[in-house]
């Protein structure tokens, strides 16, 4: 995956923060898509560390050793920011508070099932708050690339990754397309320029739908 | 009312080999790292040890890992720690992993006197399993059970003599709810501050919850007036 | 962000006949009364009020009850109200009452996103009555649900226009709780000051919670610097 | 009931407040034993209202209408308070945080039993915080008048009236006895100076074992 890839999917989830919103960026690729919001928008980073209203550090400051985001980078506050505990962050998170959640993913299907936080053959390091976040949010999307490491599909008939989150997520966005759930199953809404339905079919091995008004990606 | 205890050593001496112990931390904000240090030193062994994450190779539990003194640890995360998985590896250390919302709504569950409760968080998943499962309005939720310690380790930016204290950013975390679910609690403070000179609206953990408050010795940051603000 | 409303007519326009509305308070402390006063004026009828208590004849959700704009009130204890008993008395008012505690942690639950909890408060009583009970420990707990409303009526000492508000004294009891547990969270507050005015670490309700904040035109009480400390 | 009677209750109940002890104190009877706390000890008041650390205004202060104790009457607050919410108010009392709560009683029977919300033909005004405190503190004292105002007994082998809280009090302060709740029962523990065993036992309805080291009330 190149680096260039990578932001293009980032640069297109950014367009899902809407104005107002409150948002809540996974680390990796979701945290990119913070560079790209498009102007205009005023939206608010929720961070499970306890903090709403931050953004990254100016380059010339070194950061605050009490001020981290749920990824234990340093950041720094944006006016009107509030901080509160964990057992907040998480009501808030857990109670639909959250607009839109962008998480990675290591898998996706068809009824929005969502794996990524256990790979097999890894040690497991933890949970950390994306159950919470998967199910919480309002919405829930997922950024990320379209293909494993060793080109195998991520968006399956049933994953087969332990799960993070049943029937969570709503769209999926890598750098072939922008899929939907929906109750009647896929939907493909967007393919990337350049970019064949056919390529995206057979790179996809759950089954897709054309939307009739299929887009593409702006980014 | 006076619960300053000066000597880090006598704060924690009746911590017994078997006890279980809750630390508030977050990544490097808010551990109590002088309190962990004080256990390291006591070599206290068999622990259980309940915390958001397992710091690092030389902060926070991460110490008490290598001095091979914990027997358990329930964990929402522990990041990269070459101890913690080597002591996995090796069948001496028993792990019990938990959604972070969800160890945090236990502690606070085992605080407030409840029972349990039904969360959404982890229905579907391993994190699910052997565990009741209950629906309401078509929504899903699982059964999960309060979590209590026998002391809690927690690290505050100040605090007065009657155990009132205030945390600062992020370094708040799990220690406001931890506090609450213990038979002890411990307080490390930065800043000890005269009783009456905190603003009562702005506390965060009322003295009740309190029993112990000890001065830092030391602090891996150095204590700063305000984070950053962008403009 | 700007969710300032200066105008209470317009705050609450969309609150429709059979809405369920959440207000803060207790007992002459933070009543959003002039969000109240505005509900009054607007006659909106048909209401379900979830309340820790009723007001008096003169302030609060007694202004409502006389009114004859609410079906059915979910409380904790109304005191002595006498259109409140006139109005039980002759079957105009539906009343559920909660155990106060029971009230704030439902409230809490449906803000939280849980969905049910044990309780031990009240069990073996008639508030427990027609509930599940269930025994951890020897002790026992009773099941109870979450509470939701479509509209929130809170009310601050401070607030900005991201909606960040801050209580005093007394007068924060179920406002914060309150304001996470409804559709439309609507704030009046005191003082509407600017944003970035208010310290992020004593912020007692954070922004995201808020949907409208609404200056208070008129506060029952003269604001005042700090409460009495006795020496 | 006298008003001297009341203060014996109160001053005697408030024999129950130990140094270092946050302590919660219902109206009435209760909230008298606040001016009787022994000298030198320090004890922290907590109430339902979101408080701890008050006592009563200083009579030149007219109070704050933001600072009301859990009977809606204005306090000021001591040295040390703090402030806080409903939910953390709750969460405190059920949480067995507060080492004592004494509170008034209509009747206790002979497992602890309390009822003291409901009263038959009077309308109810609600619940209030007795049912979490009666099954929250660490220990519940009944301070009260030894019989109803009929002259009935209000210790009672059961009892009749609605409960507030089931198997929840460990001690009952009247002014002519102090009663403790055992497993094998109720036991007099003290009794009012000038007052016969014989006397209590026939205005207590239940049975009451009489400790081998009974005493006379102090206050």
């Amino acid at each position: 995956m190149s680096k260039h890839q990578r932001e293009l999917i980032a640069r297109r989830a950014a367009w899902e923060i809407q104005n107002g919103f409150y948002v809540n960026l996974g680390p990796g690729i979701p945290a990119l898509a913070a560079r790209f919001v498009p102007e205009g928008v005023e939206a608010v980073l929720v961070s499970e560390s306890g903090v709403q209203g931050f953004g990254p550090l100016h380059h010339e400051h070194k950061g605050d050793r009490d001020l981290v985001d749920a990824a234990n980078e340093p950041v720094a506050l944006t006016p009107g920011a509030s901080l509160f505990s964990s057992v907040d962050a998480y009501a808030m998170i857990r109670g639909g508070h959250l607009d839109l959640c962008i998480v990675g993913g290591f898998q996706v299907d068809e009824r929005g099932n969502l794996a990524n936080w256990m790979l097999p053959g890894r040690m497991v390091h933890g949970i950390g708050g994306v159950m919470d976040l998967a199910c919480g949010a309002k919405r829930v999307v997922v950024a990320m690339e379209h293909r494993t490491p060793a080109k195998k599909p991520k968006i399956l008939r049933n994953c087969t990754l332990p799960l993070t989150g049943l029937g969570v997520v709503h769209r999926v966005i890598t750098e072939l397309a922008v899929i939907d759930v929906t109750p009647q199953g896929l939907v493909l809404r967007e393919v990337a320029a350049e970019v064949s339905v056919d390529e995206v079919c057979r790179e996809t091995e759950a089954g897709l739908r054309v939307d009739k008004d299929l887009k593409i990606i702006q980014v | 009312m006076n619960k300053v205890i000066p000597d880090l050593k006598q704060a924690i001496a009746d911590i017994q080999d078997g006890a279980t112990i809750m630390m508030g931390g977050f990544g490097p904000c808010g551990i109590p790292e002088n309190l962990i240090q004080a256990l390291c030193d006591q070599g206290t062994r068999q622990l259980t040890v309940i915390s958001n994450n397992a710091g690092t190779e030389d902060l926070g539990i991460g110490l008490l890992l290598r001095n091979h003194q914990v027997k358990k640890m329930i964990v929402s995360d522990v990041g990269q720690n070459r101890t913690f998985e080597e002591l996995v590896r090796h069948g001496k250390l028993q792990i019990e992993f938990c959604p972070q919302g969800t160890l945090a709504e236990r502690i606070r569950a085992g605080g407030a006197g409840l029972g349990g409760f039904y969360t959404p968080t982890g229905f579907g998943t391993i994190a699910a399993e052997n565990k009741e499962a209950r629906a309401w309005n078509g929504r899903h939720y699982v059964l999960e059970l309060p979590l209590r310690a026998h002391f809690a380790f927690i690290k505050a930016r100040k605090g007065d003599p009657f155990g009132n204290l205030m945390y600062r950013a992020t370094a708040r975390n799990f220690n406001p709810v931890m506090a609450t679910a213990a038979d002890v609690t411990i307080a490390e403070v930065e800043e000890l501050v005269e009783t009456g000179s905190l603003n009562p609206d702005e506390i965060h953990t009322p003295g009740i919850y309190v029993r112990r408050v000890v001065p830092g010795a030391h602090n891996a940051k150095p204590p700063r007036a305000e984070p950053e603000v962008r403009k």
